[in-house]
């Protein structure tokens, strides 16, 4: 009996839904809210269902689909999900249900902009169910690339006055613009893809050129110049999009400009699209360049976790210091990937999700500040928890689970990732991520009592808490939040099957 | 040596059962105010339910106490799963030392919610309902972190609690004050809990385990000689020097005193904040591995008590002085502990539980009525709430340490314990601590319930809702007080001249108080200007710089460090990128101008290509 | 001294006086005769090779062909602009150094090459030869040469059409 | 006469037209430069055609001759065109793509 072909059924629904907002619901606002909830929702409940009906005994790719596209070059669209991608899978539904019901309130194009961001996220389902190569960069493409529209034209300036040794270069370029940082994003993607492009034609022709398929390439083992150098490529160019240091910088002004949904679905989904591609295609394709260049990967990590963590304390404006706090959390997912570990790699996993979750809450709660505030900066800001309890609290939480307090998802990433660090062959990296969680504390709790605790600022008048379908958002990332913390075992079990599998490529068994 | 170690392992599901329950009354009540929101905005009616969890659990773990007195039970699940066996699991293990300590916290936990009814009586619906939900969080969290039978799980209580002593240091979170103390107590005992987390950590890797039992059974067979375990047990007992505020992370105790008084009486003086000590009485049988470590907890300890005595001795906040005096008595206990008398240091924390818990209430009690902190602005309120008076009396003659009240013995044992280990000095320092501990206390009870009467206000007792907790307290105190001079708990004397010793440095400080504060025989501030005073006083009234280190380190270290760092990722890393990008837009207006669109310009330069290729071809490319 | 020598030199001599002409006087009917008498030259030298059909070729279609439609063009011009135009020639220097400098190269080029083959005999006619290679091997690109003349005409219709 | 005096007779008619394009103000002026030009192209394909018996040169002067004749016609419809518009054919003023 052939199953269901479930993944094409959450891959395309956006799409379909993009379609149908885009030919069937001009002028009514409302059926473009509601056909982007309906699609999404759809790839929401058949992403839930291929999480409970994964078989966990026996692991490996399920929900297996396969359609050869171009059979002389090898090319086919083959689809299949192990237990990583199935937790990614999940976090893109839950990030884009949310985001739908984020952006309920955009005014201007909302027809284009549905449009534009279920066509993006079918580019992400499709990168995380894909198993073969060359349809995995298109996807990928299509992930990136509405993007470039959706921060160009539905995006935020803000300000920045230059100074410093390069200010003309400041004024020239437009730095603060969304203009600017449309294009910095873009270009910066591209700038990985390009890298990645190169590294996938590699092992194509390094393994014969007969097959872009995944599984048929995960069988070859590959020259370690080959293994070194591709892997190289792959760190880089998936490394771009998962904002490792020192290219990070489309990170934050990327985030910063993009309209709500745009930043919850890029910083929550699309840098974890790097961070997999390092982990699906870097260690799981190269076990050997991987175990050759750990080192370089985890001490950027480190990096990453502590500068980005400075960075994000430095920010005024409080959609800079989320998008910061990114980049510093993407450091863990990384250094979780780096250990080389059952227990690094879990949490390296793990982290994806939290942080996606995490993040995407945060940026929702952003949002809803700045739509009632008008504001972004810090410093104006005080006493907010008064007038809008709901999104303090949520912010608390998301800020707690940034911190890694236990009870949160953010915790059990970090423990595994400390753990995994400690059994590494670099035990020194242990101590940067556990200093990144207390200046994840110093900037996160900082942050919280400027906005929500002391006396009410007199900037700000008639302030009111969320309302009607903005609470879908919180409430269900909240709540995401809290049970992956409490019970961490309904995630890690399945990334374990995958991790353990990966893992004995680069270790042995 | 009774240890409060458990003995061996056990399962009896009807004990751990019965465990479970306690903790999970208070999460489920939790659990409603969290979610139910109407629930939680109707104030009285949450605290109500929150107050019927608590109760419950009480009753239960006084049945525990009663009937699994003297056996160990262990249940574990498992919580994150790994390929070979969970990596960390969750349970609950109820031994004589966990019992115990669920009694202590569920009573006063109970009686604290009860008080706080009435305390915070003027406070909007909705506000109370959140400060009962925090209360339930807490009550499960700490419950919790006492029924751990591994190091995960109470590193996750453990930090829970201390999110619920952020929240509720911030509850009037509208008070700047209030916001920076809360911020400031997480961040510094933050700062432990890496210590705390990169022990356990590090105990993983060498072990591959968290759970207690398996790892006090590998001390047991020598099995643990790992290497680095002394730094490992260092490390985390800068945990427990963080959470229970022991020098030099103390400085978070005395600010987190803007909470409200119940707050501080039941967080900040009679449960978490003995975590630190409970969790090193736990992994006594780790600790005893590694004596040097045993030896600087002992010393530390002991000059935290004598450290934070003096500072209590200037302090004029009638909250702030009994916070020092709790850092004080954590000191004890961690000089115990350190000395190798966990049982003694175990005993004082249950009693400094209950009297701490008392003073903190009677003082919460006469905040109520005058509506200030400053004990300089009070007087004579003994006339107008004598039954206040009475028991913060008793409360105080507990701390001071004087027979038969339950202070005097745990202190007894204490003070036994540290003399048997042979570490004199710190012995010392707590003996004088004895005398500055009865001075600042009756300074307080005398300053505050006799002498002067100001012209304001009219004090009056407090309603029956605070009464109550009061009297209860009050009652144990003394009735454990008479409990532990039967003899038949806490048997450690000592020598003869001890006891004679510690009353006698306890009158002389209560005789010091009154000749200062009460007679007016001896003028404080004179007395304070005094060569060896003057110094000690000076520097205590500046808190001994360390709240001005940690303020300049945090302006000038972490917040200079990120400013840098912003500094540098905007301008450099990023300015690099912008230099690139402006440098090519730049040359491309250079460029441009080469296309000057005559097209006899072209054709100059087609005619050097040609002559570049001629020359080329004749000089370079034979 | 053969007669091709001396037949060499002379057209040599013509072409090169004429072309200098060309690009030097000032009046642009006067430079457009000159331009005749070059391409003239040009077919003498084709002769000189012993390619008769080309000389036809250059004389009938270029040097005729041309020179019309150059002074159609030019009287066009005059009239539309209404005066005479007069040449002049700018940066006369530059032009003389690069062109120079050029020559100088493709000669310097010529006398490092190998010594040039000899002349060899003709053996046959060249004419039919042409024709065939015409209509077989470039075939094609006689086709698209066609094709090229059909849109340069229609192109040069369409620019040179008046709006009306 | 050998190759080479043919060659350099085309050089110099080369370098004669290029002069007359580099220097000429007049489009049409530039235009009558660039028919010195190929035609100088044409004289070497002719002698290489000869001295190397290959007919294929010849082929190709053919088809230059061909391809000039429709530059000069759309050359010089062009040239008409912009008299019309710019009221000039003086090089100098036609920069309408500068950068």
């Amino acid at each position: 009996m052939t199953p269901p072909p479930v993944l094409s059924l959450i891959t395309w629904s956006p799409f379909v839904g993009a379609l149908l907002i885009m030919f069937t619901a001009r002028h009514h606002p409302l059926a473009v809210r509601l056909i982007a909830a309906v699609t999404t929702g759809v790839s929401t409940i058949a992403s839930l269902w291929i999480y409970v009906a994964y078989d966990r005994e026996a692991a490996g790719f399920q929900f297996y689909e396969k359609l050869p596209l171009v059979p002389p070059l090898g090319i086919s669209y083959e689809l299949g999900v192990d237990g990583i991608s199935l937790l990614l899978v999940l976090l893109t539904s839950v990030i884009i249900f949310a985001g739908v019901f984020a952006s309920w309130t955009i005014a201007v194009r909302s027809q284009e902009f549905y449009a534009l961001l279920l066509t993006l996220v079918t580019g992400v389902f499709g990168v995380f169910v894909t198993l073969d190569l060359f349809v995995f960069f298109l996807f990928y493409e299509l992930a990136v690339l509405p993007m470039y529209l959706l921060i160009g034209v539905w995006g935020s300036s803000g300000e920045i006055r230059p100074r410093g040794i390069f200010a003309w270069a400041y004024r020239e370029a437009g730095v603060g613009t969304k203009e600017y940082a449309a294009m910095k994003l873009t270009l910066y993607l591209l700038f990985g893809s390009a890298f990645i492009l190169v590294g996938i034609f590699a092992l194509y022709v390094n393994a014969g050129a007969s097959s872009f398929s995944f599984v048929d390439l995960e069988g070859v083992s590959f020259a370690p110049a080959v293994q070194r150098w591709v892997f190289l490529a792959f760190y880089v160019g998936f490394g771009v999009l998962a904002g490792i240091w020192p290219l990070h910088t489309w990170s934050p002004d990327g985030h910063a400009s993009a309209p709500t949904a745009v930043s919850m679905l890029h910083a929550g989904v699309l840098m974890k699209l790097g961070a997999y591609g390092v982990v699906r295609m870097g260690l799981g394709l190269l076990p050997g360049g991987a175990a050759e260049l750990a080192w370089l990967m985890g001490t950027i990590a480190c990096v990453n976790i502590v500068y980005g963590a400075l960075s994000a304390m430095a920010q005024t404006d409080l959609k800079y210091v989320i998008a910061y706090s990114s980049v510093s959390h993407m450091g863990i997912v990384m250094l979780g990937a780096a250990t080389l570990t059952e227990t690094g790699l879990n949490g390296s996993v793990f982290q994806m999700f939290a942080h996606g979750v995490m993040t995407g809450l945060f940026f929702a709660l952003v949002g809803l500040v700045y739509e009632k505030a008008h504001s972004r900066e810090i410093g104006k800001m005080g006493g907010f928890g008064a007038v809008m309890p709901g999104i303090a609290t949520a912010f608390t939480v998301g800020g707690l689970s940034s911190l890694g307090l236990p009870a949160t998802a953010g915790f059990i990433a970090e423990l595994l990732t400390f753990l995994g660090a400690w059994r590494s062959d670099h035990q020194w990296w242990l101590f940067p991520a556990v200093a990144g969680t207390f200046l994840t504390a110093v900037y996160v709790l900082r942050v919280a009592k400027q906005i929500f605790w002391g006396p009410p600022s007199p900037h700000f008048h008639d302030l009111e808490d969320a309302r009607g379908p903005e609470w879908v958002a919180l409430v269900l990332l909240v709540a995401v939040l809290v049970l992956f913390g409490m019970a961490p075992g309904v995630a890690i079990g399945p990334i374990d099957t995958a991790t353990t599998l990966l893992l004995s490529r680069i270790v042995g068994p | 040596m009774p240890t409060a170690v458990p003995h061996g392992v056990g399962l009896d599901p009807a004990a751990t059962n019965m465990a479970l329950l306690v903790v999970l009354l208070p999460f489920v009540a939790f659990v409603l105010l969290a979610v139910v929101v109407p629930l939680r905005r109707r104030g009285q009616a949450a605290g109500a339910v929150s107050i019927a969890a608590i109760a419950v659990a009480f009753l239960a773990a006084l049945f525990s106490w009663f009937v699994w007195k003297g056996d160990a039970h262990v249940q574990t699940w498992a919580w994150i799963p790994a390929d070979e066996g969970p990596t960390a699991t969750v349970g609950v293990l109820l031994d004589p030392l966990s019992n115990a300590m669920l009694v202590l916290v569920t009573l006063v936990s109970l009686l604290v919610q009860i008080y706080s009814l009435a305390y915070l009586r003027d406070e909007r619906a909705p506000s109370l309902g959140r400060y009962y939900t925090y209360q339930s969080l807490f009550a499960f969290s700490m419950l919790g972190l006492v029924l751990s039978p591994s190091f995960i799980q109470m590193f996750v209580f453990w930090e829970l609690v201390g999110l619920c002593s952020y929240l509720l240091i911030g509850y009037w979170y509208e008070r700047p004050s209030a916001a920076r103390a809360a911020v400031k107590a997480f961040w510094i005992t933050k700062l432990g809990d890496l210590g705390f987390v990169i022990g356990i950590v590090m105990l993983w890797a060498a072990t591959g385990t968290f759970e207690f039992h398996a790892l006090f059974a590998l001390a047991q067979e020598h099995a643990l000689a790992i290497e680095g375990l002394g730094t490992i047990m260092l490390l985390i007992y800068l945990g427990a020097v963080g959470k229970s505020a022991q020098f030099p992370l103390h400085v978070w105790l005395p600010d987190a005193m803007e909470g409200p008084a119940p707050v501080s009486a039941l967080i900040h003086a009679a449960t978490m904040v003995t975590a630190g000590v409970f969790m090193v009485t736990r992994a006594q049988p780790l600790f005893v591995l590694v004596p040097d470590v045993l030896v600087l907890i002992g010393w530390v300890g002991a000059f935290t008590a004598l450290l934070a005595a003096t500072l209590a001795c200037v302090e004029s906040d009638i909250k702030r002085v009994l916070a020092y005096s709790t850092v004080s008595q954590l000191g004890y206990m961690m000089a115990a502990v350190g000395a190798g008398a966990p049982d003694a240091g175990f005993l004082h924390l249950l009693t400094h539980g209950l009297f701490k818990a008392l003073l903190f209430l009677g003082a919460g009690a006469v905040i109520h009525a005058v509506g200030t902190n400053d004990i300089f602005r009070m007087g004579g309120l003994f006339r107008a709430m004598p039954q206040t008076g009475v028991v913060f009396i008793v409360g105080t003659l507990a701390l001071a340490g004087l027979p038969p009240l339950a202070g005097f013995f745990s202190k007894e044992a204490v003070l036994a314990g540290v003399w048997d280990s042979g570490m004199t000095w710190p012995f010392l320092m707590l003996a004088l601590t004895v005398l500055l501990t009865a001075f600042y206390m009756f300074r307080v009870v005398f300053l505050t319930f006799f002498g002067r009467v100001p012209a304001t206000g009219h004090p009056h007792e407090p309603s029956w809702t605070m009464r109550g907790p009061l009297w209860v307290l009050a009652a144990l105190t003394v009735l454990v007080g008479i409990r532990l001079a039967a003899g038949s708990v806490g048997g450690r004397h000592g020598p003869g001249w001890l006891a004679p010793l510690s009353v006698a440095a306890a009158l002389g400080g209560i005789a010091l108080a009154w000749a200062a504060y009460q007679r007016g025989a001896v003028d404080p501030g004179r007395l304070a200007a005094t060569f060896p005073l003057s110094v000690i006083d000076v520097l205590a009234r500046r808190r001994y710089g360390l709240d001005g280190l940690y303020a300049g380190l945090y302006r000038g270290f972490i917040l200079g460090l990120s400013r840098l760092i912003g500094w540098i990722d905007r301008y450099l890393v990023d300015g690099v990128l912008n230099f690139v990008s402006a440098s090519t837009l730049r040359g491309g207006d250079l460029l441009r101008r080469i296309q000057s669109g005559h097209a006899q310009d072209y054709v100059y330069g087609v005619a050097f290509g040609v002559l570049l290729l001629l020359v080329w071809s004749q000089w370079w490319a034979r | 001294m053969t007669l091709e020598m001396v037949g060499f030199w002379m057209v040599a001599a013509v072409l090169v006086a004429s072309s200098l002409a060309v690009v030097l006087t000032p009046n642009l009917f006067h430079a457009v005769l000159y331009l005749a008498a070059a391409l003239v030259a040009t077919g003498l030298v084709f002769l000189l090779l012993d390619s008769p059909f080309l000389f036809a070729v250059q004389l009938l279609l270029y040097a005729v062909g041309v020179m019309t439609v150059v002074v159609f063009a030019i009287m066009l011009t005059e009239r539309l602009v209404g005066e005479r135009i007069v040449q002049t020639s700018r940066s006369l220097l530059n032009g003389a150094v690069v062109a120079g400098a050029v020559f100088v190269g493709v000669v310097g080029f010529l006398i490092r090459a190998p010594r040039s083959v000899l002349r060899p005999t003709l053996d046959a006619d060249a004419i039919p030869a042409i024709g065939r290679a015409l209509v077989g091997p470039f075939a094609v690109t006689l086709e698209l040469l066609g094709l090229l003349l059909v849109v340069a005409l229609l192109g040069a219709l369409y620019f040179a059409r008046t709006d009306e | 006469m050998s190759l080479n005096a043919y060659l350099t007779l085309a050089a110099l008619v080369f370098a004669i037209g290029l002069f007359g394009v580099l220097t000429r103000r007049n489009a049409i002026g530039i235009l009558l430069g660039i028919e010195l030009m190929l035609n100088a192209v044409n004289i070497n394909l002719v002698a290489f055609a000869r001295f190397h018996g290959d007919l294929r040169g010849l082929v190709f002067t053919l088809f230059t001759i061909a391809i000039t004749v429709a530059e000069v016609a759309v050359g010089l419809a062009i040239v008409i065109v912009i008299f019309r518009v710019r009221r000039t054919v003086e090089a100098d003023r036609l920069d309408l793509l500068r950068g």
